[in-house]
């Protein structure tokens, strides 16, 4: 059994206990566990289920490459789903559940699957559930969907409780990784003077070196790690910080930090998560390695464990995973754990060593204290059930015949080491097979490269291939000091010198027992999350998914959470050996960020709630806000649609807002239109090629209607013009258009006429502007005072400037309504003041503010166009009838040349009418008007569509604007429109002028 | 657990696969009714060519799955073909197989620089739907889609298409009146979609947060017969399909020259050789500009990399693929349970399949905001690919400047859900010069002014 | 004018640091030619300070200048003179091409303070920008997490930031979270 | 995520800051152009493998258009130069040849 030992633990503090839950079953640990940790020292060997047999499951790991041990962490507003066992550090108050079965961990129904194994080789999907076709969606993909899945989702209704935030940082060179390696090449490159970061994704410094031994500089590696980490927070230009993982590797030196700030202490203040994004110059990798496993049949049964892993969990938290370990090997470091084993007061009876010779020092420190090994030997077959019972040992080099049976209650395994390259290729750096140590490791002379074509990531220690404790000393001492040599940072100090017992040198052993049968490579393991196995790689091979990327989608190999950390190379060599070819010339799949899984929440950062996304509001924002405005978003503006009083629908709402401004006085927040200031000697030229008109000509005073197109020659978006004075114009725009007119402009400025000399500025948010509408708006302001208003001074579409009120004003004679209507702008500090005033004075009219929807209304009764409305981006100003607004004198202006192309000047374009339904009912939104027949796709031919369409208070009925084939010619006709139900309407086409076709209202 | 699943239901029918096989035949039997012969000849499928089926497993299972035999051959490319399709993904596939099953041209070979289906067929998020606003558009993903219904059971290979029904949320005013119109064409498309109502929605997307705040929910167009596939399926299964028919799928055949003669293809230079051909078709999405470039004409697209990610697997909780266009993002939950996310398109040009981490960002925190549930998930993978954009956004199936070298590509973000539909019209281009679902796709409509732009109703391109 | 309110009306958080919103500021935006000695003159003449150098800030009592692009001034005054402050700009320009315009109520402007490190590490959060090589004397126009702006130091332990009136509200929310307690990172100190 | 330098106000700033703006060095085909001229001005684009020049706006800073050249395949900034020229200046060209010798682009090489 798995159990706490009487001593050791180097990172636990025994004198604190820590409670804790695991499926609702009360547990202790020690502060400094992990929750796998303290997981195996209370016997809880099997941990979860698989994702397709559903086999059970134990701890194999130590670290992030652990596939099985997934729980569901916490609860409510802080549960979360697949959190790895062996990085989750042990908290009072901890509650985890264990994942993939029903009804219990103990008891899983979906266990089943593993007496259907042999029916579910890989890809089976692919093979079966097509008869009969309804089946899959009813029956097959509900019952696969059910079975997937890992952890439980959280409760859709509960937010997370969790803050997160980012972080900009920039640095000479980031270090990533906290190990020996990593704190070497700090020390390097700080010595230098370089601005250095170092990262490392545990809470401790140091990583496996005080687990592995040896010494550095003559000290134990514990103690050089304490003198190495005091040395660096002493200096300035280092800063450090641990739990923190070097999450992916981005283009130009760009790096994700995942920071887990908080994990350890739920619910305290500040986030949870933090996301560096930090600019480095250069990145010294410096990840370590990650131990292989053995393919040998039984090799995924709880109790078989990492080599390194049982080391681990005996030195570093006194924790045993059994009293009777055996240990398989093709390498020297995993006699390390047997010593470490013996160490602790446990059995190790047998040590198989698959190389024929053995291995050198540490083999004979096994066999001096006792320990039985045995050459050229492997593990047949794991024997036990829900957890270890024995092994049965054969020959490596043979078919898997049982020499003898050895009872225990864990293997320790090794299959050697592959570095951490993820980091070095995230961004394309390249690998070289070496084939001595049977690993893939950085081609220094491939690395990534950044945006002045020079390489910028280097790796270091493990992680470049050096594993020997001298060479891991050596490498980070010239990796980190080159890093920072690179930018201009020479002269670092010599580095320590790491000193370990020589090794014998390992041997591939890419499967256990060498010729091992289909009925033992059945039930050899590569992935132990996705099930996959030796022989279903062997099967993808047979069946032509030849490439590692199809025998990887095809299998599932490494597509699990872990990403393949433990399968990949294994599942690799397997396929290289079915295709009969060298290991490199089959190649690695692609290693994509993140290094391990990292939060949505830690992505999205602060951006919740509140600051989710800004959100833009004028000067009287909280006036609508208190009278009830039912908003709509336009952009990042939020504009009232409608101010609905208390009983009344939005329907209502508007019909009122619509009828008060035709009778009396309607008040508009029109200040989210865009103003531009466009001035200079050559502004009118340059106004006449961004407008289809002229506005060159446009008198000092005067207000003119303009277009803008792209150029394309689509209506892009329109807006009065006024001109200030001489070499001035302000330019008006739709409330969506300000900035990308403004950039618009300044682009063709810079990039094609930057011969001319105009200058403009976006002044939108200096003035708050109110439309003050209908027959009583002269009167209002009459009452307000201050400047002369009256149709003689300032008739129609023209502009004054003075005040009123005593504000600061200009008022502009212009109207979106047909009614008499003056735009007034008055500064934006004082536009809540001003508005105040106007609601005043206007009280005795009963003035009464409308929203966008009666403004659409007001427009549409008028046959105004709305960009975005009767606009789409496909449609041109001669749609619209607006030939009066195209200069035909101009030889150039943006569109003009789009416009003349001969789709845009068929004679049967669809173009701008009225409609006026038979019945008085409105059209529905979107509706076509259907023509005779089909087209050669089958598809009912159409005539036109409408573009706006409203019920209309002041005529009583509905009425609509829309486009239609050759419609101005076709007058009186009528159309039919079908709608969604299967029903249709007809509509008469008509003028689009509905409301007071001549002016009147407008011009007095 | 989503309400009313039963376990042992779904075992027992589990079971039903392998107890009810005569059954089963049965009903493939059905499916082929309309028309005459043998099932596997109407398919065009080589009648020694093994089946697969849940029989075949069982018996596979007695010998171990030692018996598989090869998906599809490996040949070695012959002198000459009828026809040539560069780029081995699913449109390439697709127009192959099209082009032999239905007009018997079955001398073609499928060139592959890599490995089949290594490109966008195996990058994308998989969405199949056909709720699109222009005619022509509508018309080739609608005949996309219906393919996909019956796809698994025409190539003998479950590709695992899921119609569970796509929405399209509206979540502004203009969105709504975009999304009705779009429904309105749809209808005379036939196009099945409709307008439905928040309430609706939260009925079919359980998780999602419908209030808002910042942008509430308005409504949805709703295609209950859109879905996903499992996209490498799709690609494998053509693949199969077409070397059954006698086709060569060539991988690792990059085409390093294009050889015409007074204006007309010849045949193309390839690292396996020179290959003569009568037609060609260009078929590589983002890499046709380079193509196009060897044969002497240039196209109207740029190269650009699209994002896309997904969550570690979680246990069911929503069954339909939901797409927010206001605040840009997109997801669905793969068969296996990981919530898959479409991400953004970089504005610059770009060839590296890695696109820029921002665009993950924007996506991930407006789907925290729909979906609060995803906050406490974790990015498992991300990944980009390298989609070509042409001047509308809308793809080029077209005949080119050289005669007998027709293209596809242009798909932009939006080419896995056209793949069969897209296989289809390009066979029927090639066959027979032209197609009614290409006639509108022509790589010279921007010459004259004529777009096919879907981006105009509700601001959803693909 | 005592009707006149700035975006936020001079509302006030303090958390990690201290952040204020200023009230109202005069500014002008002044583009012309920098490399014409009458424009120099004017800058000199009007408001007291030499052309700023590319990305600096020129500090003349209660007037600034900083440089926001090469063709392109913010000028700073007192709220009530901006208007004059135009007027006598343009009439110092009046046979240069120029553009001389009251922005003033199109900003708005956060004062943070309290310990230097601090103040820098709650911008760290949401601008793009090395603040560990940001300093008195330079203004950096930048993103602010999803909007536009700008932010020098009058000081160590004091950063000023402007922004568009209209997302005054969502920058203030956005900075009071960004130095919420609990949440120092102890990364620039 | 790129990192670009801007010209105009010296800031070397992450491609947040920025806005890409499409092939640089366009002729403009205006009323009286061929249809072939202005589909070439307006749809058909350089597309390389390699190196390309291209507009960028630096719009959260200064808010100036500049040029860029770099290469689309392995994402190294050659150099960023004016917007207000109408073709990549000597020393970008040079630099540029030096790296990628036998390089072309439109009419430059």
């Amino acid at each position: 059994m798995s159990t706490r030992l009487s001593s050791g633990g180097r990172l636990v503090n025994r004198a604190k206990q820590v409670s804790f839950t695991f499926n609702g079953k009360r547990m202790t640990g020690y502060e400094g566990d992990t929750l796998g940790s303290a997981l195996l020292a209370n016997d809880q060997m099997m941990v979860g289920r698989s994702f397709k047999y559903h086999r059970p499951r134990g701890i194999v790991a130590s670290g992030v490459e652990e596939p099985n041990a997934l729980v569901n962490l916490g609860q409510g507003a802080r549960m979360e789903p697949n959190q790895r066992v062996t990085t989750t550090e042990l908290f009072d108050g901890l509650t985890a559940t264990s994942q993939n079965h029903w009804p219990s961990l103990e008891f899983d129904i979906g266990a089943v699957n593993t007496y259907l194994w042999r029916f579910l080789p890989a890809g089976f999907y692919y093979k079966m559930f097509m008869y009969p076709r309804a089946f899959w969606k009813h029956v097959y993909e509900p019952f696969i969907r059910q079975s997937a899945g890992l952890g439980k989702a959280p409760d859709a209704e509960t937010l997370d409780a969790d803050l997160y935030e980012h972080f900009h940082a920039y640095v000479d060179v980031l270090v990533i990784g906290g190990g020996v390696a990593g704190l070497q090449a700090a020390l390097s490159a700080g010595r230098a003077g370089a601005r250095v970061m170092l990262i490392e994704q545990t809470a401790h410094w140091g990583g496996r070196a005080p687990v592995d031994g040896g010494t550095i500089d003559g000290m134990a590696p514990g103690a050089w790690v304490e003198q190495a980490v005091a040395e660096l927070s002493g200096m300035e230009n280092v800063k450090m910080r641990p739990r923190t993982m070097g999450a992916g590797v981005y283009d130009h030196g760009y790096v994700l930090g995942y920071e887990r700030v908080n994990d350890h202490k739920p619910g305290a203040k500040g986030v949870r998560h933090r996301l560096w994004r930090i600019r480095a110059q250069r990145i010294v990798s410096a990840g370590g390695a990650i131990e292989r496993p053995l393919s040998f049949a039984g090799n995924d049964l709880p109790g078989v464990m990492l080599a390194s892993a049982v080391r681990d969990y005996i030195v570093d938290y006194g924790v045993s995973p059994g009293d009777r370990v055996v240990v398989v090997t093709n390498n020297d470091d995993a006699y390390r754990t047997a010593l470490a084993v013996k160490a602790a007061g446990l059995q190790v009876p047998v040590i198989l060593d698959a190389r024929p010779n053995g291995g050198g020092a540490l083999a004979e420190a096994a066999k001096k204290a006792g320990i039985r090994v045995e050459n050229g030997k492997g593990i047949a077959k794991v024997k036990g059930g829900k957890r270890v019972t024995g092994v049965a040992i054969c020959l490596q080099a043979g078919e898997g015949s049982v020499i003898e049976e050895i009872a225990c209650d864990a293997v320790a395994m090794s299959g050697g080491w592959s570095p951490v390259v993820h980091l070095w290729s995230h961004c394309g750096g390249k690998l070289l097979w070496d084939a001595e140590r049977a690993m893939f490791r950085p081609d220094g002379a491939k690395p990534p490269t950044d945006q002045d074509g020079e390489g910028f990531v280097v790796c270091a220690g493990n992680a470049n291939g050096a594993m020997t404790l001298d060479a891991v000393m050596a490498d980070a001492t010239l990796q980190g000091a080159g890093a920072a040599a690179e930018l201009g940072f020479k002269g670092a100090a010599a580095g320590a010198k790491g000193e370990a017992e020589a090794e014998a040198p390992m041997a591939a052993v890419w499967m256990m027992p060498q010729g091992a049968n289909i009925k033992l490579r059945m039930k050899s393991w590569l992935d132990y999350q996705n099930d996959v196995k030796v022989s279903d790689v062997q099967l993808a091979a047979r069946e032509g998914y030849e490439s590692v990327e199809h025998a990887k989608r095809y299998t599932t190999l490494g597509m699990a959470t872990d990403q393949g950390k433990l399968s990949n190379i294994n599942g690799l060599a397997i396929l290289s050996y079915a295709l009969n070819q060298p290991i490199p010339q089959t190649g690695t799949t692609t290693f994509r960020p993140p290094y391990t899984p990292i939060s949505m929440g830690a992505i999205g950062g602060a951006a919740r709630a509140e600051v989710f996304q800004p959100i833009r509001r004028t000067s009287l924002y909280d006036w609508h806000e208190a009278q009830n405005a039912y908003w709509e978003p336009v952009g990042q503006w939020r504009r009232p649609y409608c101010y609905p009083k208390a009983g009344e629908s939005h329907h209502d709402a508007v019909t009122r807002e619509i009828n008060q401004t035709r009778n009396s006085l309607g008040l508009l927040d029109a200040s989210t239109l865009g103003k531009l200031i466009v001035k200079g000697p050559d502004a009118g030229k340059f106004l006449d090629l961004m407008y289809t008109n002229m506005m060159s000509n446009l008198a000092v005073g005067k207000c003119r209607y303009g277009l803008m197109c792209n150029e394309n020659g689509f209506l892009s978006d329109d807006g009065v013009v006024a001109r200030m004075d001489e070499d001035t114009w302000l330019c008006h725009t739709t409330t969506g258009g300000a900035d990308r007119i403004h950039a618009h402009m300044e682009e063709w400025l810079q990039t094609e006429w930057w011969d001319l000399k105009v200058y403009v500025a976006n002044v939108t948010e200096q003035w708050a502007q109110f439309a003050v509408v209908g027959p009583n708006g002269r009167k209002v302001l009459e009452k307000l005072g201050g400047m002369d208003v009256s149709k003689e001074t300032l008739p129609f579409m023209q502009w004054a400037e003075g005040t009123l009120g005593g504000v600061k004003a200009r008022a502009f004679r212009i109207s979106f309504s047909g009614e008499l209507s003056y735009e007034i702008a008055v500064p934006a500090s004082e536009g809540r003041a001003f508005w105040d005033m106007l609601l005043k004075a206007g009280e005795e009219f009963g003035a009464t503010p409308y929203g966008t929807e009666a403004l659409h209304v007001l427009r549409a009764e008028k046959g105004f166009i709305m960009i975005g409305d009767e606009t789409d981006g496909t449609v041109i100003p001669q749609d619209l009838g607006l030939d009066w607004a195209i200069s035909k004198k101009k030889t150039d202006y943006i569109g003009k040349r789009g416009q003349e192309r001969i789709h845009m000047v068929r004679p049967d374009r669809w173009k701008l009418v009225g409609l006026e339904t038979l019945d008085g009912s409105v059209i529905p939104d979107g509706a076509y008007a259907v023509d005779e027949g089909k087209n050669s796709n089958g598809q009912r031919n159409t005539q036109g569509r409408v573009t706006s369409t409203y019920y209309s208070p002041t005529l009583g009925r509905g009425i609509a604007l829309g486009i239609v084939r050759d419609g101005p010619k076709r007058m009186g006709e009528v159309i039919e429109f079908p709608k969604t139900d299967g029903t249709s309407v007809k509509a008469r086409i008509v003028d689009p002028v509905f409301y007071d076709k001549e002016g009147a209202k407008q011009n007095v | 657990m989503t309400g009313g699943f039963q376990p042992y239901d779904a075992l027992m029918s589990l079971f039903r696969e392998f107890a009810a096989l005569p059954v089963a035949f049965d009903w493939a039997e059905k499916d082929s009714k309309t028309t005459r012969g043998h099932p596997r000849q109407r398919r065009g499928i080589r009648p020694d060519m093994k089946r697969y089926s849940a029989f075949a497993i069982a018996r596979e299972a007695l010998r171990h799955h030692t018996g598989w035999e090869r998906a599809w051959r490996s040949p070695e490319p012959k002198k000459k073909y009828d026809a040539i399709i560069v780029g081995a993904g699913g449109h390439g596939l697709a127009t192959a197989y099209y082009l032999g099953k239905n007009y018997g041209i079955k001398n073609v070979a499928i060139l592959e620089k890599g490995w089949l289906g290594g490109g966008n067929t195996g990058r994308n998020t998989t969405i199949i739907r056909s709720n699109y606003l222009q005619d022509p558009s509508a018309a080739i993903y609608e005949k996309a889609r219906s393919l996909y219904e019956t796809m698994s059971q025409d190539l003998n290979y479950n590709v695992m298409f899921s119609p569970r029904g796509v929405m399209m949320l509206a979540q502004t005013q203009h969105e709504i009146r975009g999304y009705k119109r779009t429904a309105h064409a749809n209808k005379l498309q036939g196009v099945a979609t409709e307008f439905i109502s928040p309430q609706r929605v939260k009925e079919l997307v359980p998780i999602i947060n419908i209030d808002g705040p910042r942008y509430p929910v308005l409504g949805a167009l709703w295609q209950p017969r859109g879905g996903t596939a499992r996209h490498d399926a799709v690609a494998w299964g053509y693949a199969r399909a077409c070397s059954a028919m006698g086709m060569d799928v060539i991988q690792q055949c990059e085409v390093t020259g294009v050889r015409t003669e007074g204006g007309k293809v010849i045949g193309v230079d390839t690292t396996k050789g020179a290959i003569d051909c009568d037609k060609l078709g260009l078929v590589v999405a983002g890499h046709s500009g380079v193509l196009a470039e060897k044969a002497g004409f240039r196209l109207p697209i740029e190269s650009l990399a699209l994002q896309a990610l997904v969550s570690e697997p979680i246990k069911p909780c929503m069954n339909v693929v939901v797409m927010a266009n206001t605040v840009h993002g997109y997801m669905s939950q793969s068969d296996k349970g990981e919530m898959v996310i479409g991400g953004g398109t970089d504005g610059f040009n770009n060839y590296t399949q890695r696109g820029s981490f921002h665009h993950i960002e924007e996506t991930v925190r407006a789907l925290n905001e729909t979906f609060p549930i995803i906050s406490r998930l974790k990015m498992l993978r991300q990944w980009g690919g390298i989609v070509d954009m042409t001047g509308d956004r809308s793809p080029l199936l077209s005949k080119t400047p050289v005669e007998g070298i027709f293209v596809n590509c242009g798909w932009g973000t939006g080419g896995f859900k056209a793949i069969p539909g897209s296989g289809w019209a390009m066979a029927e281009l090639m066959a027979k010069g032209h197609s009614p679902l290409t006639d509108e796709f022509s790589m010279f409509r921007f010459r004259e002014g004529r777009f096919i732009d879907e981006s105009v109703a509700a601001g959803v391109a693909h | 004018m005592s009707k006149a309110v700035s975006a936020l009306a001079g509302a006030k958080a303090s958390v990690l640091v201290a952040i204020e919103e200023r009230g109202l500021q005069g500014m002008i935006t002044l583009r012309g030619d920098f490399a014409s000695a009458a424009f120099k003159k004017a800058v000199k003449s009007v408001l007291g300070v030499d052309l700023p150098g590319q990305r600096a800030v020129a500090v003349a009592g209660e007037k600034a200048v900083a440089w926001m692009s090469p063709d392109e001034l913010l000028v700073m005054v007192p709220h009530e003179e901006a208007d004059a402050v135009v007027e006598a700009l343009s009439g110092a320009l009046k046979s240069e091409h120029h553009l001389a315009v009251n922005v003033s109520d199109a900003r708005a402007v956060f004062r943070l303070s309290g310990k230097d490190a601090l103040v820098r590490e709650v911008i760290a959060k949401v601008a793009p920008v090395d603040m560990a090589g940001f300093g008195p004397g330079q203004i950096r126009r930048t993103r602010i997490s999803q909007v536009a702006g700008a932010f020098w130091q009058p000081e160590a332990g004091v950063l000023d930031l402007v922004c568009f009136r209209s997302v005054a509200q969502y920058v203030f929310d956005l900075l009071k979270v960004s130095a919420m307690e609990g949440s120092e990172v102890g990364h620039l100190g | 995520m790129l990192t670009l330098t801007c010209p105009y106000c010296g800031v070397s700033g992450e491609e947040t800051e920025f806005h890409a703006g499409g092939e640089a060095h366009l002729k403009r085909f205006i009323s009286g152009s061929t249809d072939a001229e202005f589909d070439e001005y307006m749809f058909l684009r350089e597309n390389p493998k390699g190196v390309h020049f291209e507009r960028w706006r630096h719009v959260y800073g200064c808010g100036k258009w500049f040029h860029a050249a770099r290469d689309t395949n392995t994402l190294e900034v050659f150099g960023t130069y004016s917007a207000q020229v109408s073709e990549p200046p000597k020393e970008i060209k040079d630099k540029i040849s030096a790296k990628r010798p036998g390089w072309s682009w439109r009419n430059f090489k």
